[in-house]
């Protein structure tokens, strides 16, 4: 194993131990990660957008191997969206910056017009036309209850949202039904996601054991980097509970 | 001027989109593509707005020496190596900014999301409780989806996984439908105020 | 050793029919000790109905070796730009297959283009591990590209119904009609939770979500901005919006300053609290997170669109001591925002938030259009499960959208 | 503040050490959790077991890197069992991006058998790999009536005839059975054509999202055996005697769940118990 890989390793081992110790509490270790996690991610972030945004979308299609100044043999008309992103820059100056209304008002005009019919389709249409369903008892009793089931929950649930009809009454009873059933849908979804996410964890917890090995199996310098560090995460915890525990004396006892 | 006219433009380019879902010629297609095209550009020239944000942001922290200034020192720090390293040397290939992106950002991201499980765990024990009888409701499906894969109380395939395969395909994708379908009707509603300017607080007062 | 050899033909004959690493279409072998299949029959060839025009369908009935048990492979679809070849690949359907789209882009340049408006004419081979016999040819045919999409037309009518009532609602709602909406505990809970603010001294954090200006949920929630903005200056509290995207933290600003001036105090609103974080999206978590443990804000509202980090948020919020106002249309994080938070806007009552805050009557009259939909889908659900059961399928089919 | 007050009020910092503490120490501590085997899982150990030495399987790997945490153990757990028991081998991948999945599975698992038994495994007359072929309906089919259609050669270019093992080899008929292992929903091929046009045996390792929906099959005997996701590969190994990855995620897995399963009910407990006493409020 090389150095030059332990060291970037023991960074993102640090790294990991200083996010973690926001489930103690907040501290500077974690405000340090946050902060670079923060700053990196913004740089990252404008980076991509360069190279993978604005050089594709834009420079290579204006310019195509022409002097810098000629972008005729280019598709001059992506001049226009260039125009309009220009445009949001008038929000540097204080009086002028209405201007940035116009490229915005394009913007969120498309994003509306777009939505209405793809929304009405893919949210309303589809899902209405799957609930048209007959009851299959052909596949048993219990798949042609549960057929019905299905539809007299999804009427139910859509009693819940009416804002215009006091929920009292009957009315009040199937919106009832419908919150019920949204409820065993929300405990479901929460039930059914629980298994995945631990495995996230146990992914750290297995890169820092893979870490420790990688130092024991490694040179003296990396073994004994790898014992500061881990002597040093064991003091900063003992002096942790001895702040608590001075803390704790200092004050009146509760109750 | 300043008003009136971005209003008109979210309608005209507005009622041009919504109609051009229904037209699946080429032509129209491409006119489609061309304006995604645009949405991005604009994207990208708006984001030195947002970084000249957040600069400000910080670099004021830091000149008030606020709480926690040092820590706008981080972000600044971070912002401009990663733009350094990769402008001036090699790009998205530069050595450093790969380095970081592989051993500070994925860390990062992995650690932080990781403290999902615990959160699921801390949510659970604490909101999960029998206090109302939809909070029940709640706390039993929970339940019997959580228990279904657990080789202690029974066999894959056994009566539990089977109830648990019910609650998910039934009851849930009943809740699942209507929410969606009124998420729909909402976001419609929503689309045609603002095309309509009804809604047009986002455009500012003057 | 005579067997051998049949064996040993046959699986040359196969390996040239299968056609891989070659192109050998066309090439129709009669093996020995074995009959060729019949070609499939009826084969028409039309312009791909309701597209953008680079595409042409085939349909043809099942050749009579296509049985099931039978070695039958697939059909080869080949294609000519005149009637006598050469007759290109386009690719083999699997056994069982009448149909089949002959398609590609519309880009000139691009690898896959499929020329609209030209004449094509096209053979349908049935292929089985003895050979592979020809149907005759069928062409011309052009592809055409449509201005109309029929199998859309469900949604134009969904669309133009909603439409007509939400501008039916809106006129009576300008004359004066009274409409009565039904409490909601999400936003009741808005005003107290800005007067609480207010009493600790405290900010309130607004975070809009991993959403884009372009998504419908974020759109919304500068809507609810737009009037929180206007009772935080009302009350003097601070507020504090770290935005994901430029976009939305531009327009964000222009809808807290809105908020301000509706509410007479332009001089109270400060640009720097509605900033930019970052776009990633841990990274982002990671700053709010911070955020609501260092300025403990006394309310967070979660509103627009969340992924995983909806319990992060909500989680550090509660430790916080914050009361939390949560609404997605992120139906798998709903739950999560029920569980943690005090109070959730469940999928549609995010987008009848603001018409709720605002009071104006014209944006109540928006939710009574929505009611009537409601009770329409209601309907068509009840009336169209009853056909279904009965046998009645034109009902349901009217129901049913094309691609 | 009596005791159930105090449970029910408990910090949420205990929660979160004591998940964490059952995470690292499962993750360290070698045991084996009691995995209750289940029939369709033995059926296909049983299968493999029962094989005479020098008989032949065919094994599909057809999953991409995605699902490998959760197919890759079947897979080894399966070649594993085959090879201490001198079965023959013959692999296939009909998934874009199963050939390298295939491949680095061969490989490490011919190196860890001859590590643990001191047997030689030589690939082309223990063990080859057929490789990859697009369309998986048409090469399952065409499988059915000879490999040498779909795969002339195999993965390295060598021609299948002269691989020893392959003598005399034609078709499914020639294998004891087809052991797939997938994460796509290729398998509706595999049952469609192998099993229902050739009647070969099959059984299947899925994904744990896909299991559920495959258990008619096993009902209607189309498919003799299913393994469903990290469990399914955990009793795998289990009934193999060797405890390996799937059984290290599963044990941390089940602990954590238990965990977080019992902070709820002791969440309830103390809930409930101190709202008792405090009466009707």
């Amino acid at each position: 194993m090389s150095w030059e890989t332990f060291l970037w390793t023991t960074l993102s081992v640090a790294l990991t131990l200083c996010t973690f110790s926001f489930l103690y509490r907040d501290n500077p270790f974690y405000k340090f990660s946050e902060s670079l996690f923060v700053g990196v991610g913004a740089g990252y972030f404008t980076i991509i957008l360069i190279y993978n945004g604005l050089v594709p979308t834009l420079i290579d299609r204006l310019w195509v191997g022409q002097p810098w100044w000629q972008i005729w043999g280019g598709r001059w008309w992506y001049i226009i969206p260039a125009l309009l992103g220009v445009l949001m820059w008038f929000r540097f100056s204080k009086k002028k910056s209405w201007i940035s209304r116009y490229p915005i008002a394009f913007y969120i005009g498309i994003a509306t017009g777009v939505a209405i019919p793809l929304e009405m389709q893919n949210r309303v249409n589809r899902q209405l036309a799957d609930t048209l369903l007959a009851p299959n008892f052909s596949a048993g009793f219990t798949a042609g209850i549960s057929d019905i089931i299905i539809i007299i929950g999804v009427i139910c649930s859509l009693f819940y949202f009416f804002f215009s009809v006091a929920h009292k009454g009957t009315f009040g009873g199937i919106a009832k039904i419908g919150i019920f059933i949204l409820m065993v849908g929300f405990g479901a979804s929460f039930g059914y996601t629980v298994m995945g996410r631990i495995s996230l964890f146990i992914d750290r917890v297995q890169s820092i054991r893979d870490w420790v090995k990688m130092g024991s199996d490694g040179t003296g310098g990396m073994m004994a980097i790898v014992t500061i560090v881990s002597l040093a995460v064991v003091l900063l915890i003992i002096l942790e509970i001895m702040r608590h525990l001075r803390n704790k004396a200092a004050e009146p006892t509760a109750q | 001027m300043k008003k009136e006219i971005p209003l008109l433009i979210v309608f005209v380019s507005g009622l041009f989109m919504a109609v051009q879902f229904f037209v699946p010629h080429a032509s129209s297609e491409f006119i489609y593509e061309f304006v995604m095209e645009w949405s991005i550009i604009i994207g990208i020239f708006a984001l030195a707005l947002g970084i000249w944000s957040l600069v400000r942001v910080s670099v004021n922290k830091i000149r008030r020496r606020s709480e926690n200034w040092p820590y706008a020192i981080v972000i600044l720090a971070g912002l401009a190596a990663m733009m350094v390293f990769a402008l001036a040397w090699g790009g998205l290939e530069s050595y450093m900014f790969r380095s970081f992106f592989n051993y500070v950002m994925i860390p990062l991201h992995a650690t932080m999301f990781s403290l999902l499980a615990f959160f699921i765990a801390s949510a659970a024990f604490r909101a999960f409780r029998a206090r109302t009888a939809l909070a029940t409701v709640l706390l039993i499906s929970a339940l019997v989806l959580m228990l279904r894969f657990n080789p202690y109380l029974g066999p894959l395939g056994g009566p539990e996984a089977g109830l648990a395969q019910w609650v998910l395909n039934v009851p849930n994708l009943a809740a699942k439908r209507a929410i969606i379908i009124g998420i729909g009707l909402g976001m419609v509603a929503t689309s045609l105020k603002v095309i309509l300017g009804i809604e047009r607080t986002y455009m500012g007062s003057d | 050793m005579k067997r051998y050899v049949i064996v040993f033909s046959a699986i040359m004959l196969l390996l040239t029919a299968v056609g891989w690493g070659q192109d050998t279409a066309g090439v129709a072998a009669a093996a020995p000790g074995g009959s060729p299949p019949e070609p499939p029959k009826n084969v028409r060839a039309f312009d791909t109905p309701y597209d953008n025009g680079h595409s042409i369908t085939l349909t043809w009935e099942s050749s009579a070796s296509d049985t099931a048990g039978s070695l039958f492979l697939g059909y080869r679809i080949l294609r000519s730009d005149t009637p006598d070849g050469p007759f290109v690949d386009r690719g083999l359907v699997p056994a069982g297959a009448t149909t089949k789209d002959d398609k590609g882009v519309k880009e000139k340049e691009e690898d896959g283009y499929f020329p609209r408006n030209h004449d094509f004419y096209y053979k349908v081979a049935a292929v089985t591990a003895v050979g592979e016999t020809e149907s005759p040819v069928v062409g011309p045919v052009q592809g055409v590209g449509q201005w109309y999409n029929r199998g859309k037309t469900p949604v134009a009518v969904a669309v133009v119904i909603f439409t007509g009532l939400t501008l039916y609602f809106i006129v009576r709602a300008k004359r004066g009609a009274v409409l009565y909406i039904r409490p909601l505990a999400g936003i009741d809970a808005v005003d107290e939770a800005i007067g609480r603010a207010t009493e600790m001294g405290k900010p309130i954090l607004y975070v809009l979500g991993l959403g884009t200006a372009a998504d419908i949920a974020t759109i919304a929630s500068f809507t609810i901005l737009g009037r929180v903005a206007k009772k935080v200056a009302d009350y003097k509290t601070s507020l504090i919006v770290p935005c994901y995207d430029p976009i939305v933290m531009i327009i964000a600003q222009e809808t807290v300053k809105t908020g301000y001036y509706n509410a007479g105090k332009p001089e109270a609103y400060n640009q720097d609290s509605i900033y930019f974080l970052t776009n990633q999206q841990f990274a982002y978590v990671g700053g709010v997170n911070g955020i609501m443990l260092r300025d403990r804000p006394a309310t967070n509202f979660y509103l627009g669109k969340f992924y995983a980090e909806s319990l992060m948020l909500a989680e550090t919020g509660t430790v916080a001591g914050s009361i939390q106002i949560a609404g997605t249309d992120e139906v798998t994080q709903i739950p999560f925002f029920v569980v943690a938070c005090d109070y959730t806007l469940i999928g549609e009552e995010l987008y009848a938030a603001s018409a709720y805050l605002g009071r104006e009557p014209v944006l109540l009259g928006t939710l009574k259009a929505q009611d009537y939909a409601k009770a329409l889908i209601i309907a068509c659900a009840i009336i169209g499960v009853l056909a279904a059961s009965f046998g009645w399928t034109w009902f349901v089919q009217q129901f049913h959208v094309g691609n | 503040m009596n005791f159930f007050e105090r449970l029910s009020k408990l910090d949420r910092r205990w929660v979160y050490l004591i998940l964490a503490g059952v995470v690292v120490i499962t993750v360290l501590m070698k045991f084996s959790t009691p995995i209750r085997i289940n029939p369709e899982v033995r059926a296909i150990y049983d299968f493999v077991e029962s094989r005479k030495a020098g008989s032949y399987l065919h094994l599909a790997v057809d999953y991409d890197p995605g699902s490998q945490a959760e197919m890759h153990p079947m897979t080894y757990a399966i070649m594993e069992q085959a090879l201490a028991k001198d079965i023959k081998i013959i692999m296939t991948a009909l998934s874009p991006n199963g050939p390298g999945m295939a491949e680095q599975a061969m490989l490490n698992i011919m190196d860890s058998v001859r590590l643990h038994t001191g047997k030689e495994v030589v690939y082309g007359r223990d063990i080859c790999f057929l490789g990859y072929k697009p369309y998986p309906g048409i090469v399952i089919l065409s499988m059915g009536q000879n490999y040498r259609i779909s795969f002339p050669s195999d993965y390295y270019n060598t021609p299948t005839d002269s691989l020893p093992m392959m003598q005399g080899i034609v078709n499914y008929s020639n294998v004891d059975g087809i052991v797939l292992i997938t994460g796509t929903s290729g398998v509706d091929y595999w049952i469609a054509y192998a099993n229902g046009r050739y009647n070969a045996p099959l059984a299947v390792g899925l994904t744990g999202v896909m299991a559920a929906d495959y258990y008619p099959y096993l009902k209607s005997g189309q498919i003799f055996g299913l393994m469903g996701g990290m469990l399914g590969a955990a009793e795998y190994e289990t009934l193999a005697g060797r405890p390996a990855r799937a059984m290290e995620a599963m044990r941390v897995q089940v602990w954590a769940h238990m965990v977080i399963i019992i902070f709820i009910l002791v969440g309830n407990i103390g809930f409930l118990a101190s709202r008792r006493r405090g009466g009707a409020r």
